[in-house]
């Protein structure tokens, strides 16, 4: 379920609109509205706050994201907020930052080395191990599953499709395809519907994200298929929509709005000199109708 | 008069099966699959895969017009997602579907013409000025729709992609009509034949009193166009205009086009290759997924297969 | 014997270029290959070069059997041609395109510069070319100073066969005269040299022997100093040639076009001159003297200063487009580069700058109507080619120009501007040509023709004008005009 | 014989200059970002910039080789993920940096040799070859890394990408390095001339007896040498070799190359050109995030500043 993280860091913050220190973004991609959505968080939270905010869009590249990482550092910020392309080829970029002591948060992602000062994430691997137990349940234990992954090698695509496997081990859910369909809506629809083509039994799908999901959407509705469950990953605004409208079954939100907004409530906490847990841990939440 | 050899009237139908060596590969692919796959040869897989291919086949169209002047677009991927998003929008704002279309389908034209504008009045070549154009129109899509995807278009503005004309998917009829209309244009107009020349050799065109400007930017034109056109159709079916739609699109298209043996170094080439090389990729992509070809293995195997196509027609030269 | 061809035969699709054909040459000796366009010259040149393989027959060197299998094999037996086509790197040096593949190496790999650019010069000067920059791109200098370049080429390698195929081509006199020098020196050397020429009167000059070839096929072999022009013509065209320059006499029309002023700098200085309706005006002068760049100036191909009155107008000519629709047309000298579509068919060639003739209100070319008049052209300039569809790659030269010809003929022009039209064009066809030409001025048709053949500016042209340094230094009319005369304003004495 | 204009000497000093006319573009480029960031002119940031500047620029040097005979390359992003990875699981394994480099390099060259056996060999044209490479090498890096990336690299592996020689960072001067290897091969070599000599006329270059298929098949090796040698530095500096790495990289290294005045005929370009060129790319990123530019825009506006880059010199021609 989806508590309410917001409460976490509300009382202080209107006292200390006058601090003006400067934030630094750097964000794996702005090509996804999850991304854009946990960008969005951190921008009115900044605001609020009265901190200056700069933001790099790294573009899913991790050899981008480092010399963003540079060029940020050469800007004089006092918290470096980054959500990384990748844990693993973050951890340098960390160590930049560690060098010139500006203080490190992750968001979404963490970082496998250097020293990060909070991580708040909702966890993916959790993530997809919640669509697996939807799926499951919905399902009754049994049933023919296709997965649409995303760009192969992507963090994101590993964890999700990590967890979702691990859920689905143990159980009688044979899953008879898993295709890639990189994040994109249009590769959803089209991989579904070659999918469609051969496979004439389908129980549910589960998307890696969002837009690959109401791309297959419309590939099943346009195949005039029955009772074939979608479930999604990032509940995006038209994601929740579709949820609404009764035409996706599931979709797990990770609220990027939250993290993002704590990810400045926690700058806020470091640059005050309080002390921070490790791990912020950001509830998932299915969003179903 | 002597004529040491008759004139003999070439025979066209043998020459552009000649042209269409790249046939080969397809149906090889086709049988191959056919063979792997029972579901591969089904009337509904075939028409699938034909609208698959249609998205792809209507870009390379437009990009055979560049490539055949010796250009080239990497801007189309972007020009599809940015007058996709403007048409989408006003569909979603209840503009009449054809209005909102249309307007898409400008936009596209306008756009590359700005391509051809900058390559002909710039001296600015294709290459820079068209991937100067890709990173701008992404931009301006993504400012203009605010990184998200626009949604809610409409019923006049679903059947473009996602209507049938008796049995065929409009998306399919329109393919074959851009087709239709590009091979008119390339074999029977001035020009066609304009485009030709300006490809085979530039200065030689001039000289003739060809107006080589006109023509670039034209084709550049035609190129937005037709990347407009397939991005309306995409956000018709997926009933969304998403602000990432079509990256990447310019390599699947230049691919197409010179698998269809269409030189990039312009003057040689055939519109009818262009839709069979469209056609090796769509069948190929299809394939892979009838096969559930794991993730990792599927780039894999998708290099070689091109390779393999290519290869089957290319031994001589 | 230095090298003995026996038996060589070679098709292409549609044609049998070579026909059992033997060729023989011994040391010291300079051997002319004739024969008309596409009799399959320069065919058996490119076996010889290793550039086609034979179907049929054999090589030998010095009575040795070898298989020469590329350019770089023919190099090693000391083969070196000089081709038809210029073989250039337009992109690389002067130098650089001397030794390439021969550079001269010194430590670390490096390119021993000074070396090439001394040794360069030292050889473009035994040429007689001077004043040179040899380390600039060969594009930057004209066609001839490429011609000579390759020569030069070619000699550098130091090979005992030489093939010129076609050397003086795009050569003045001047030139020539200096090639022939050397020609003489190689033989006097031991060299066997094989020279393909369309200019008989050269034969006489500097070869011993002759080959002729027509259809591909061999008709005799004679020695030089037994035969004479008419008999080579009639050895070469299987028919005697009544007159080799026939000119018409005729009144001249209407002043067409009048050029005031004409000005480009550095280019083109001060410029007037007039043409008449039905008049064929010669423009002699050197290599670089200004006549391309004034025939491209008037067909709208550069910016200019000065006044272009044509048919009692005052006309600005901004682009070639303008100037054709204004019935001004010009046929390159550079076929290769300005004027062919390489990859393209004998009709898409043919018809490119008259496709509105042939559009049907649907706005479709109807190939009907341009499938007929290109084969009446066809015909008309005797173009030999398989078919329409053949590309014109495949051509012979002589076959290219005439069909360029025809292109031009087509847009049924009032001025017609022809840069070196014979160039390149065997005997038989040059004089059709010249009919052509007299054709053409007795419909009232205006006529540049610019040449570096003296005899062709002498023979043909109704009045001549002489330019030197992109200036007019001397004008004759057809009686007044003689060699000498037109030499002398030539170098501006 | 006489030349109506006198033949002037050439100064190669201001011939190089003339050459070297993006330099322009780079200049004014630098000069309004010192204006407007007091950040960018800074020692700490300028090494950053060459830092940055040089994974691109390492790349685009073997890239300037394959356009200059008149090819193109797009496999560099794939050949440097997997050479990477390859060196970085031995590196990970504990066999010596040394060794690990030098494997990863030598698969690097393999790679770009099969992409040159395809291209000559096979007569595939080089943006086909190159493709198919570019999604098998791709597809060959996840099925290796089993789409993880390869963490953990030891120090000796360290330094490469990060360590200092004196006050210069080792990336910086390797790419020095290579674009001095570069310079001397192509202006001072025999090679050097045989790769222009085949991207100016191949026929020609055949005609003169020089090997073409070797010279081409050379340049795809170089070029594969180098996209590793990019690939090894980047897994250096991330300590991990992502099996994504470099996607897209191909895209900058042709517009460093075309920046810099090279021309994708081939047959005419320089070395030095092509690292202008890939720090115009460099300087502007590294501005753009300077000014704080927002990612939407920088798109946008990356776009213009490349176009007025180019307009900037290109106004003749
Ligand atoms: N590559 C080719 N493909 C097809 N036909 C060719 C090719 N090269 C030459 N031919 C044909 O072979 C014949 C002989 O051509 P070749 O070039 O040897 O003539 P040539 O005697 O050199 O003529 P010219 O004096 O005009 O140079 C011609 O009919 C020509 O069209
Ligand atoms: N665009 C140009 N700008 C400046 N100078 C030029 C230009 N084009 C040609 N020239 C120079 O002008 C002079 C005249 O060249 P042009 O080709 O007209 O001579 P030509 O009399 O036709 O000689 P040829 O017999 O070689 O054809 C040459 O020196 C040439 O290098
Ligand atoms: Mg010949
Ligand atoms: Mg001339």
């Amino acid at each position: 379920g989806g508590q309410s993280n917001e409460g976490n860091g509300e009382s202080e913050a209107p006292e200390q609109t006058q601090t003006k220190g400067k934030i630094g973004l750097v964000i794996s991609t702005l090509n996804n509205p999850f991304f854009v959505t946990l960008r969005e968080g951190v921008e009115t939270k900044a605001a609020e706050l009265g901190y200056e905010l700069v933001v790099l869009d790294s573009q899913d590249e991790s050899s981008k994201e480092l010399s963003n990482v540079e060029d940020v550092l050469q800007q004089g910020i006092d918290v470096l907020l980054i959500n990384p392309v990748d844990s693993d080829a973050v951890a340098n970029a960390v160590k930049l930052a560690n060098d010139k002591n500006v203080p490190v948060v992750t968001l979404d992602r963490s970082a496998s080395d250097g020293d990060v000062k909070v991580h708040i994430a909702s966890d993916n691997v959790a993530g997809g191990k919640m669509a697996g137990e939807f799926i499951i349940q919905q399902l009754n234990g049994k049933g023919k599953v296709v997965q649409l992954q995303g760009i192969p090698g992507t963090s994101a695509a590993r964890d999700r499709g990590k967890g979702f496997e691990e859920a689905i081990k143990d159980s009688d859910i044979e899953v008879i395809a898993s295709q890639p369909a990189d994040f994109d809506r249009q590769k959803g629809l089209s991989v579904m519907e070659n999918i469609l083509q051969a496979q004439p039994e389908i129980d549910a799908v589960f998307c890696q994200n969002d837009e690959m999901a109401l791309g297959a959407l419309q590939a099943i509705e346009a195949s005039e298929r029955e009772g074939i469950l979608v479930v999604g990953f990032d509940a995006t605004d038209d994601a929740v929509k579709a949820v609404e409208e009764g035409k996706l079954a599931a979709t797990i939100a990770q609220m990027p709005e939250v993290i993002g907004s704590m990810g400045v409530e926690y700058a806020h906490k470091i640059m005050s000199g309080e002390n921070v847990p490790e791990y912020v841990p950001v509830d998932l939440r299915l969003v179903t109708k | 008069m002597n004529h040491p050899n008759p004139i003999v009237r070439n025979n066209t139908l043998h020459n552009m099966f000649l042209k269409l060596r790249s046939i080969i590969g397809l149906l090889l692919l086709s049988a191959i699959l056919s063979v792997l796959s029972p579901r591969f040869l089904t009337y509904s897989n075939l028409f699938n895969v034909l609208r698959q291919t249609s998205l792809n086949a209507i870009i390379a169209v437009g990009m055979t017009f560049v490539i055949l002047t010796g250009g080239i677009d990497l801007s189309v991927g972007s020009i599809l997602a940015f007058s996709s998003a403007i048409a989408a929008n006003m569909a979603h704002n209840n503009t009449s579907a054809a209005v909102a279309i249309l307007t898409g389908l400008v936009v596209g034209a306008l756009l590359g013409l700005t391509n051809g504008l900058i390559v002909t009045q710039g001296n600015v070549p294709p290459f820079i000025a068209t991937l100067a154009m890709m990173t701008m129109a992404r931009g301006a899509t993504l400012v203009y729709s605010n990184g998200q995807p626009i949604t809610g278009l409409g019923d006049g503005f679903y059947l473009i992609g996602n209507g049938y004309l008796g049995q065929i998917p409009i998306p399919v009829i329109i393919t074959i009509g851009a087709l239709l209309v590009a091979y008119y244009i390339l074999s029977q107009t001035r020009t066609g034949r304009y485009i030709y020349a300006v490809g085979s050799n530039e200065s030689a065109a001039k000289l003739t009193g060809i107006n080589t400007k006109l023509v670039k930017t034209l084709v550049y034109a035609i190129s937005g166009f037709t990347a407009a056109l397939s991005g309306i159709i995409i956000a018709s079916r997926l009933n969304s205009a998403p602000p990432t739609a079509g990256s990447g699109a310019e390599l699947d298209a230049i691919a197409a086009v010179v698998l269809g043996g269409t030189s990039l170094a312009g003057g040689e080439g055939h519109i009818a290759g262009t839709f069979i090389g469209a056609l090796i990729i769509g069948v190929l992509n299809n394939g892979l997924n009838l096969l559930n070809v794991s993730s990792y293995y599927q780039q894999f195997v998708k290099g070689v297969v091109i390779l393999i196509a290519v290869l089957l027609d290319r031994r001589k030269s | 014997m230095l090298l003995n061809m026996r038996g060589i035969s070679k098709s292409f699709p549609g044609v049998k270029a070579l026909d059992n054909v033997d060729l023989e040459l011994n040391e010291g000796e300079v051997l002319a290959l004739l024969g008309e366009n596409g009799a399959g010259k320069s065919t058996l040149m490119k076996i010889l070069g290793g550039v086609y393989s034979r179907d049929q027959g054999q090589i030998f060197l010095r009575d040795e059997e070898i298989q020469i299998n590329s350019p770089r094999q023919a190099l090693e037996y000391g083969i070196g041609i000089i081709h038809q086509e210029l073989s250039l790197l337009p992109h690389l040096s002067i130098m650089e395109n001397i030794f390439l593949g021969r550079e001269k190496i010194s430590i670390l790999n490096r390119i021993d510069w000074n070396y090439m650019k001394s040794r360069s010069e030292e050889i473009l000067s035994y040429l007689g070319v001077k004043n040179i920059d040899v380390t600039k791109p060969v594009k930057d200098y004209s066609v001839a100073v490429g011609q000579m370049v390759e020569i030069a080429r070619v000699l550098s390698m130091d090979g005992n066969i030489i093939v010129m195929d076609e050397p003086t081509d795009t050569l003045t006199s001047q030139e020539t005269e200096f090639l022939f020098n050397v020609i003489q020196t190689l033989k006097n050397e031991g060299k066997g040299i094989i020279y393909i020429s369309h200019k008989i009167e050269e034969i006489f000059k500097i070869a011993d022997r002759v080959e002729v070839l027509r259809d591909g096929k061999n008709i005799g072999t004679v020695k030089v100093s037994e035969t004479n022009t008419d008999d080579l013509i009639q050895m070469m065209v299987g028919r005697k040639l009544e007159d080799k320059f026939p000119r018409v006499c005729m009144e001249t029309g209407e002043k067409i076009i009048e050029i005031m002023n004409l000005h480009i700098p550095g280019v083109l200085e001060d410029i007037n001159f007039q043409l008449y309706s039905g008049e064929v005006l010669g423009f002699s002068g050197l290599v670089g003297a200004g006549r391309t760049e004034l025939a491209k100036t008037i067909f709208g191909a550069n910016r200019y200063s000065g006044e272009i009155i044509f048919e009692g107008k005052p006309v600005k000519i901004k682009s070639p487009q303008q100037a054709i629709e204004m019935g001004i047309v010009y046929l390159t000298e550079d076929r290769k580069q300005e004027a062919l579509f390489f990859e393209h068919d004998v009709l898409f060639n043919m018809t490119i700058s008259t496709l509105n003739d042939f559009v049907t209100a649907t706005g479709r070319i109807s190939k009907n109507r341009e499938v007929r008049e290109a084969d009446g052209y066809i015909e008309k300039l005797n173009i030999r080619t398989p078919s329409l569809y053949e590309r014109v790659i495949n051509l012979s030269g002589g076959n290219q120009q005439k069909l360029l010809l025809a292109r031009w003929m087509m847009t049924k022009p009032k001025v017609l501007i022809l840069d070196e039209p014979t160039r390149g064009v065997d005997v038989g066809a040059k004089v059709e040509i010249y009919n052509i030409i007299n054709q053409l001025k007795q419909r009232g048709i205006g006529i540049i023709v610019i040449s570096s053949e003296l005899p062709e500016i002498l023979g043909i042209c109704d009045r001549i004008i002489v330019m030197h340094n992109g200036r007019i230094t001397g004008e004759f009319t057809h009686e007044e005009a003689t060699q000498e005369k037109i030499m002398k304003c030539a170098v501006n004495l």
